[in-house]
């Protein structure tokens, strides 16, 4: 009976008894869900306009940070640097397209998502070589990114919002907008939604299959920029920042690979999900149960809703 | 081991009936109170326009839908839902309009795939493929080297099905049904796609299997010819309902199906 | 024809591969030292600067006296990326050159490479980290673990803690957090805590943080935030360190109750939360900064001669003194076994009776030029492979690492029973484990 | 011109289905058993033995463990490192409850534990598909990494939270922990595996593989010729566990000596799907060619610039290998997408019709 209470009620009364503190475990819960649906937000854009499942999506985020504080070092004033990241995720994309989706294309699924694990490694590499593999710290102050924290005094307590947290979600909240704007208002993007569709109906646009990688795999590598600013200033910038990024996955199952809306709301489940999991149930087995806890919700979730969040109900002929 | 109630049927009796259903996606109605039945030992065609609704009369036979409504009465035995496994079990055997193969697998595979329902040892002798299991394996691979020479098919035993031409995986998707020994079978366009001359060799095999093992076939048809020449009753769907049913003869002469394929307004 | 290159390109590569491994020329008339560090992969950060530290001491000791008693020193770095799998290749690897000690720098490759070492005659110097029980050298001869186990360094902060409180039975009814890596490294620990919260009366809290998880601690620190622990423990390593720190300024807790363990006090640890990090606490047994003569040795005989890939910035941070400090004990094994045997191409089995005799008096450590580096090695013997040294608590002031309290003693009488304990039970549990068949020097 | 199977006729099925139909694979296989189970062991050195054939025999297990999931049956899994682990824990409470059984009996047996947990972890493989199923597996991959260290039962309230292996024996003979030699170790994995992979080629070329490849291949065709789904998949999942469990009871018992929860991390899973893939999805043999590569690599690398006499740094070649084998998996998957083993394939084939094109 003991441990029924400690799971049914005991939660439940401490959220009222310190409500200061709930609330701050929900905005935690939102801030990590926003990046988490950052980083899946790119695997959607790769993934919707040309199949390919991109684990390299991660180590993107850390390259694109990388670049960005290692050119700094080198001398390169922010904001110049901030441009020359973004040239080099253009190179990137170029690269990518030419070197790895071209010869492969029309092959399985499988075999591009093992060419994009290829990618990982030699980025993995590549950043290494280049920039060395102590982890660095984010220019935050270079970039005028804010510092310090907010304390709102309520529910008698406080509820700290720190400066950064806001600017990711005031960041992240932007780039859906741009990105929705994108695939909704211009031509490229309205091809790329063609080319979700249908490959043919792409070409018919007028737009070849092989700009329309690189637009992705480049607006993904921005997305990553984004990303890993965002998550260096929270913690450093490094390697193992990578690991991080397959919480996106759970993300996408929620909300569906092919889903824009899915990736962000996906995403703030499984980061509120996740924190007020580990807050409140989380010292019942001992704690650190985040690791896991986010695949469980999404598998259980899945059992319901195989085809996630926003996808289509999937009906099987043959 | 059959269940009880599945009696044997006797040839000329019915051999599976659907009684009243329909079956729909959403708000659309692929199939309203059909009835219709197969005696033992028939050919009995399926035909209509496109979207009549023929595909998934097949799909509700062998249990790959739930129709919404109604009943299907299969060797004496009446359910409202027919699992794949029990319809497969129950010997209904069945092609598919777009080649529905292993691709992975060679042609000897696939049909020897068909014979999963009649092999018995466990995983054990599996494991040794040894004693039992590599008797029983060479059994059974007699059995299909029967039907590869039925269907002249020696020559590309060994192919990956992938790499056949679309003529040959035809034919190697009706051995994978003939192994499975069926009452009943269904052939889903068994000659779409094809030439003149492959077209004639396929309806002599249907032929054949119909003599031959008598076997009961239901199949769905495009070419009016073949259908009247194959078949010894005609069902007519259109928009999911049925239209007209009875010998190829009475058949040609409903006006509703005339104005169905001649495409009357309605 | 693409099928034609790649097996003319595999039967040339497996050709090169084979003659490789065939081909492995044996060094004569020098001391094999092989490091194995880890530059790459997720605890790079640590990693980095310690295998600097390590590497620039030997070489120095190369460029300037020539090796050691005369004889040069052969540094092989071998990359494990603090993977186990890898650390055993390196081992393995590196066990057919002879090597007179290996520095496995990770607890798990230790731990893996333990019961080996007695069979191949190889000492294993894990240096404050590993298995804490290897210190009692009748059931590991082969193990060192100077100059503290992480049960020494628990005690050290409480002794700490209990000054500041005015006492140990002070923390009667309070509070004590401990954040720790989710692994064999943090688990370590606990026993002892949990000895401590019973005799003195204060309640543990936990907090692990899975190896997945190390960037992404909010929801830990939250619950921190809630129990409002008296005091944080921390023991942390690579990308989890700089990222708790960042959270404890966070939640406001006051930094200068969160104390963390010698691994958790690199520079690159607290400097990512800057002036946010001011008051944090570290334990630490050797001397920061660069102001020490053996240091600008380095920086003369190696660094600016282009013989090192160290920044010139880095030299002196903790982890990189720490390395140094790592290498001055095999550096004094070595000569020690010299000096034992008279031999000046000592072994492995030689070097293993240097380290249990190593001594190294506040003297000899002004004479190695590095004054007041570290607290006296007098404890090592034949008994006691680690000796229990002392630490000092350092504090970090917003940019850099400050001492801020004289050498710690550990509760010794507290750690050494439970050490006997540990090692009794791994014995057990590893039966049959040989009996220790080397001989203890007279000298000691 | 060696290489002929005119002539040679079957003259039963059984020996038109055995798993070396022709006289020179025949002869080519007991020729590298010879020279595995006797040359070998006489001249290998121990570097060889502890981290190149040991650990290559090892990863092959389990690469062989995930083929059958992944290559014959069509389900992705990213959980290998987890169902590895727990093949290495169960191994490990074995030895400490039956600490005088064989120890080979005890690693085999571990399998057990590990196809249980895999079935369990196979339940939603019926509703869920492609990439939701393989995200679906990193939760297994994750909660038992976590469980692996909050259960100290599994390690014996070890405070190392490791395993530790012990030496045990079989038929007198210490085959485990440090008093065992490399050549023991080796000589009882090559065992293991080969007859492990005896049984798994049994398996696929017989009615249970069959079944796999169908409901790989097309699984509602599978469903309507009688194939129960759920039943074959779950059996996949049981199988394939089962091979991963004895691969990880090997890597701690027969090659590192010790274990903990991080050796069976999410990177253990990838490394083991590279394996396969490189090798060739749905080939056996494919999964010790993709062992030998992913594996055996990196080794060559470390050692070819010593090889040239060039000096680089740990750290740089470490950086590069990243690097090298990153752009080599492009480059296989681009130059032949179904693996070594398609390319073994098309090898045999071209030496057969040699010196004719065709």
């Amino acid at each position: 009976m003991d441990i029924l209470y400690k799971i049914l009620i005991d939660p439940f009364l401490q959220m009222g008894q310190a409500p200061d503190l709930f609330v701050q475990t929900l905005w935690e819960g939102l801030v990590a869900g926003v990046l988490y649906s950052l980083i899946a937000l790119g695997f959607v854009l790769i993934f919707k306009a040309s199949g390919v499942f991109n684990f390299a999506q991660g180590i993107m985020m850390v390259f694109a940070a990388l670049t960005l504080v290692g050119l700094h070092a080198k001398g390169v004033p922010a904001f110049l640097a901030l441009a020359l990241t973004v040239v080099v995720m253009l190179v990137l994309a170029i690269g990518i397209e030419r070197l790895v989706l071209r010869p492969l294309v029309n092959q399985p699924d499988i075999i591009l998502f093992m060419a994009t694990f290829g990618l990982t490694y030699f980025l993995i590499g590549l950043g290494e070589v280049i920039f060395g593999g102590e982890p660095k710290t984010m220019i935050t102050d270079a970039l005028y990114l804010p510092r310090g924290s907010y304390e709102w005094k309520a529910f008698g307590g406080f509820v700290a919002f720190q400066k950064i947290d806001i600017a990711a979600v005031i960041i992240a909240s932007v780039m859906v907008a741009g990105l929705a704007v994108f695939f909704q208002k211009t031509r490229i993007g309205r091809a790329l939604r063609a080319v979700a569709d249908s490959h043919k109906a792409a070409l018919s646009v007028g737009i070849s299959l092989e700009q329309i990688w690189v637009i992705v795999w480049f607006t993904a590598g921005i997305v990553a920029l984004a990303t890993g600013i965002m998550w260096g200033a929270r913690s450093d910038v490094s390697f193992a920042l990578q690991i991080l990024a397959l919480k996106a996955l759970p993300v996408l199952i929620l909300g569906g690979f092919t889903s824009i809306p899915g990736a962000i709301v996906g995403g703030v489940i499984i980061g509120v999900g996740e924190k007020v999991g580990e807050f409140y149930w989380g010292p019942l087995l001992g704690s650190g149960i985040e690791s896991w806890l986010a695949y469980v919700i999404a598998l259980v979730f899945l059992l319901f809703r195989p085809q996630g969040l926003f996808g289509e109900r999937i009906i099987e002929r043959i | 081991m059959r269940a009880p109630s599945e009696k044997d049927v006797a040839a000329g009796d019915v051999l599976l009936a659907v009684e009243d259903v329909s079956l729909s996606f959403g708000g659309i109605k692929a199939i309203r109170d059909v009835s219709f039945d197969i005696r033992k030992g028939e050919i009995r065609a399926i035909i209509g326009p496109n979207g009549a609704g023929k595909t998934s009369m097949l799909n509700v036979i062998n249990g790959f839908y739930t129709p919404q409504q109604g009943r299907i009465r299969f060797k004496g035995k009446t359910r409202s839902k027919m699992r794949p496994y029990d319809a497969a079990r129950g010997g209904i055997a069945r092609t598919f309009q777009n080649v529905a193969l292993f691709r992975g697998m060679t042609a000897l595979d696939n049909i020897m795939a068909g014979r999963t329902l009649k092999m018995h040892r466990g995983l054990f002798w599996q494991m040794l493929r040894f004693g039992p299991a590599l008797r029983e394996e060479v059994e059974h691979r007699r059995a299909v080297e029967e039907i590869i020479d039925f269907l002249h098919i020696e020559h590309i035993r060994k192919t990956p099905v992938g790499r056949l031409p679309y003529g040959l995986q035809k034919r190697v998707e009706l051995g994978r049904a003939l192994a499975m020994e069926p009452d009943l079978l269904l052939l889903d366009e068994p000659m779409a796609g094809m030439n003149l001359e492959e077209k004639e060799d396929m309806s002599r095999f249907v032929l054949d299997v119909n003599q031959h093992f008598g076997t009961t076939i239901a199949l769905i048809e495009h070419d009016m010819g073949v259908v009247m020449d194959l078949s010894d009753r005609v069902v007519v769907l259109e928009y999911g309902r049925k239209i007209a049913d009875g010998t190829p003869d009475e058949v040609k002469k409903d006006q509703g199906v005339i104005d169905a394929y001649l495409g009357v307004a309605h | 024809m693409r099928l034609k290159y790649l097996v003319l390109g595999a039967a040339v590569g497996s050709l090169v591969g084979a003659s490789v491994l065939a081909s492995r020329a044996e060094a004569q008339e020098s001391i094999f030292v092989p490091l194995l560090t880890y530059r790459t992969g997720p605890f790079a950060g640590s990693g980095i600067p310690i295998a600097n530290g390590m590497h620039d001491y030997l070489a120095m000791l190369n460029e300037r006296d020539g090796g050691i008693g005369g004889v040069k020193l052969v540094i092989e770095e071998c990359e494990t990326g603090y993977n186990n799998a890898k650390g055993v290749e390196c081992y393995e690897a590196v066990k057919s050159k002879k090597p007179v000690v290996v520095n496995p720098y990770s607890t798990g490759i230790t731990l893996a490479i333990i019961p080996k070492a007695a069979v191949d005659k190889i000492p294993i110097l894990s240096m404050a980290y590993g298995l804490s029980a290897s210190a009692v050298g009748n059931e590991f001869p082969w193990i060192f673990n100077p100059p503290a186990t992480y049960w020494d360094g628990l005690s050290m902060m409480f002794r700490y803690i209990g000054g500041k409180e005015g006492g140990l039975d002070k923390l009667k009814g309070k509070t004590i957090g401990y954040i720790y890596f989710d692994g064999g490294y943090g688990l370590e620990p606990i026993p002892l805590l949990e000895q401590f919260a019973k005799d003195y009366g204060f309640t543990v809290k936990k907090y692990p943080v899975p190896p997945a998880e190390m960037q992404n601690q909010s929801g830990l620190w939250l619950n921190v935030r809630r129990d409002r622990p008296d005091w944080m423990i921390m023991w942390g390593w690579g990308a989890m360190n700089p990222t708790a720190v960042k959270e404890a300024a966070k939640i406001n807790y006051p930094m200068d109750k969160f104390i963390g363990i010698w691994w958790s006090g690199g520079d690159d640890d607290a400097r990512p939360a800057g002036a946010d990090a001011k008051g944090y606490l570290t334990l630490n047994f050797n001397g920061v900064g660069t102001n020490y003569p053996a240091i600008q040795d380095i920086v003369k005989t190696v660094v600016d001669k282009g013989k090192s890939q160290t920044p010139k910035d880095k030299i002196g941070e903790n982890l990189y003194n720490r390395g140094v400090y790592n290498s001055v004990l095999i550096a004094e094994a070595i000569r020690n076994a010299q000096k034992i045997t008279g031999k000046k191409v000592v072994t492995g089995e030689d070097v293993r009776r240097g380290f249990e005799s190593l001594k190294i008096s506040a003297a000899r450590w002004k004479e190695l030029g590095l004054p007041e580096f570290g607290a006296p090695i007098e404890a090592v013997s034949c008994t006691d492979h680690n000796g229990h040294h002392a630490a000092y608590m350092q504090q970090w002031d917003g940019t850099k690492w400050v001492k801020v309290s004289d050498w710690i003693v550990p509760m010794k009488e507290k750690v050494r029973p439970l050490l006997e304990a540990a090692a009794k039970d791994y014995v057990t549990k590893n039966q049959p484990w040989p009996k220790r068949t080397e001989p203890c020097d007279k000298s000691t | 011109m060696f290489y002929r199977e005119a002539g040679q006729y079957k003259t039963s099925y059984a020996a038109d289905q055995a798993l070396f139909p022709i006289l020179q694979d025949r002869i080519g296989i007991a020729a590298i058993l010879l020279i595995a189970f006797v040359v070998v062991p006489l001249f290998a050195s121990d570097f060889l033995l502890n981290s190149f054939l040991i650990p290559i025999l090892v990863l092959s297990l389990a690469a062989i463990g995930l083929n059958l999931l992944t290559g014959y049956t069509g389900l992705l899994s990213l959980g290998t490192g987890g169902f590895m682990g727990v093949g290495a824990f169960a191994c490990y409470k074995l030895t400490s409850i039956f600490p005088d059984a064989n120890i080979v009996l005890l690693i085999v047996v571990s399998g057990v534990a590990s196809a249980a947990v895999g079935s369990v972890f196979g339940l939603p493989s019926l509703r869920i598909k492609g990439f939701y199923l393989a995200v679906a597996t990193l939760a297994a991959q994750f909660f038992l990494s976590w469980c692996f260290i909050r259960i100290p039962w599994l390690y014996n309230y070890n405070v190392s939270a490791a395993i530790e292996v012990p030496t045990r024996t079989a038929f007198g003979i210490p085959v485990t922990g440090p008093n065992a030699t490399s050549v023991t170790r080796y000589l009882v994995a090559l065992s293991i595996v080969v007859a492990m992979t005896w049984v798994a080629s049994n398996i696929v070329r017989g009615r249970i593989g069959r079944t796999w490849m169908a409901v790989r291949d097309m699984d509602i065709a599978a469903e309507l010729i009688g194939i129960r789904l759920y039943r074959t998949k779950l059996l996949a999942f049981a199988i394939s566990s089962f091979y991963c469990g004895v691969a990880g009871a090997m890597l701690a018992f027969l090659w590192l000596g010790a274990a903990e929860s991080e050796s069976f991390n999410i990177n253990q899973s990838f490394l083991i799907l590279f394996m396969v893939i490189i090798g060739g999805l749905g080939s056996i043999m494919g999964s010790f060619f993709g062992a030998m590569l992913i594996w055996g690599l990196p080794i060559v690398l470390r050692a070819a610039p010593e090889f040239f006499g060039v000096t680089v740094r740990a750290a740089t070649v470490e950086h590069l290998q990243f690097m090298v084998v990153g752009a080599l998996i492009i480059f296989f998957l681009i130059v032949e997408p179904h693996g070594l083993a398609r390319l073994w394939q098309i090898a045999k084939q071209k030496l057969r019709v040699w010196p004719f094109p065709y």
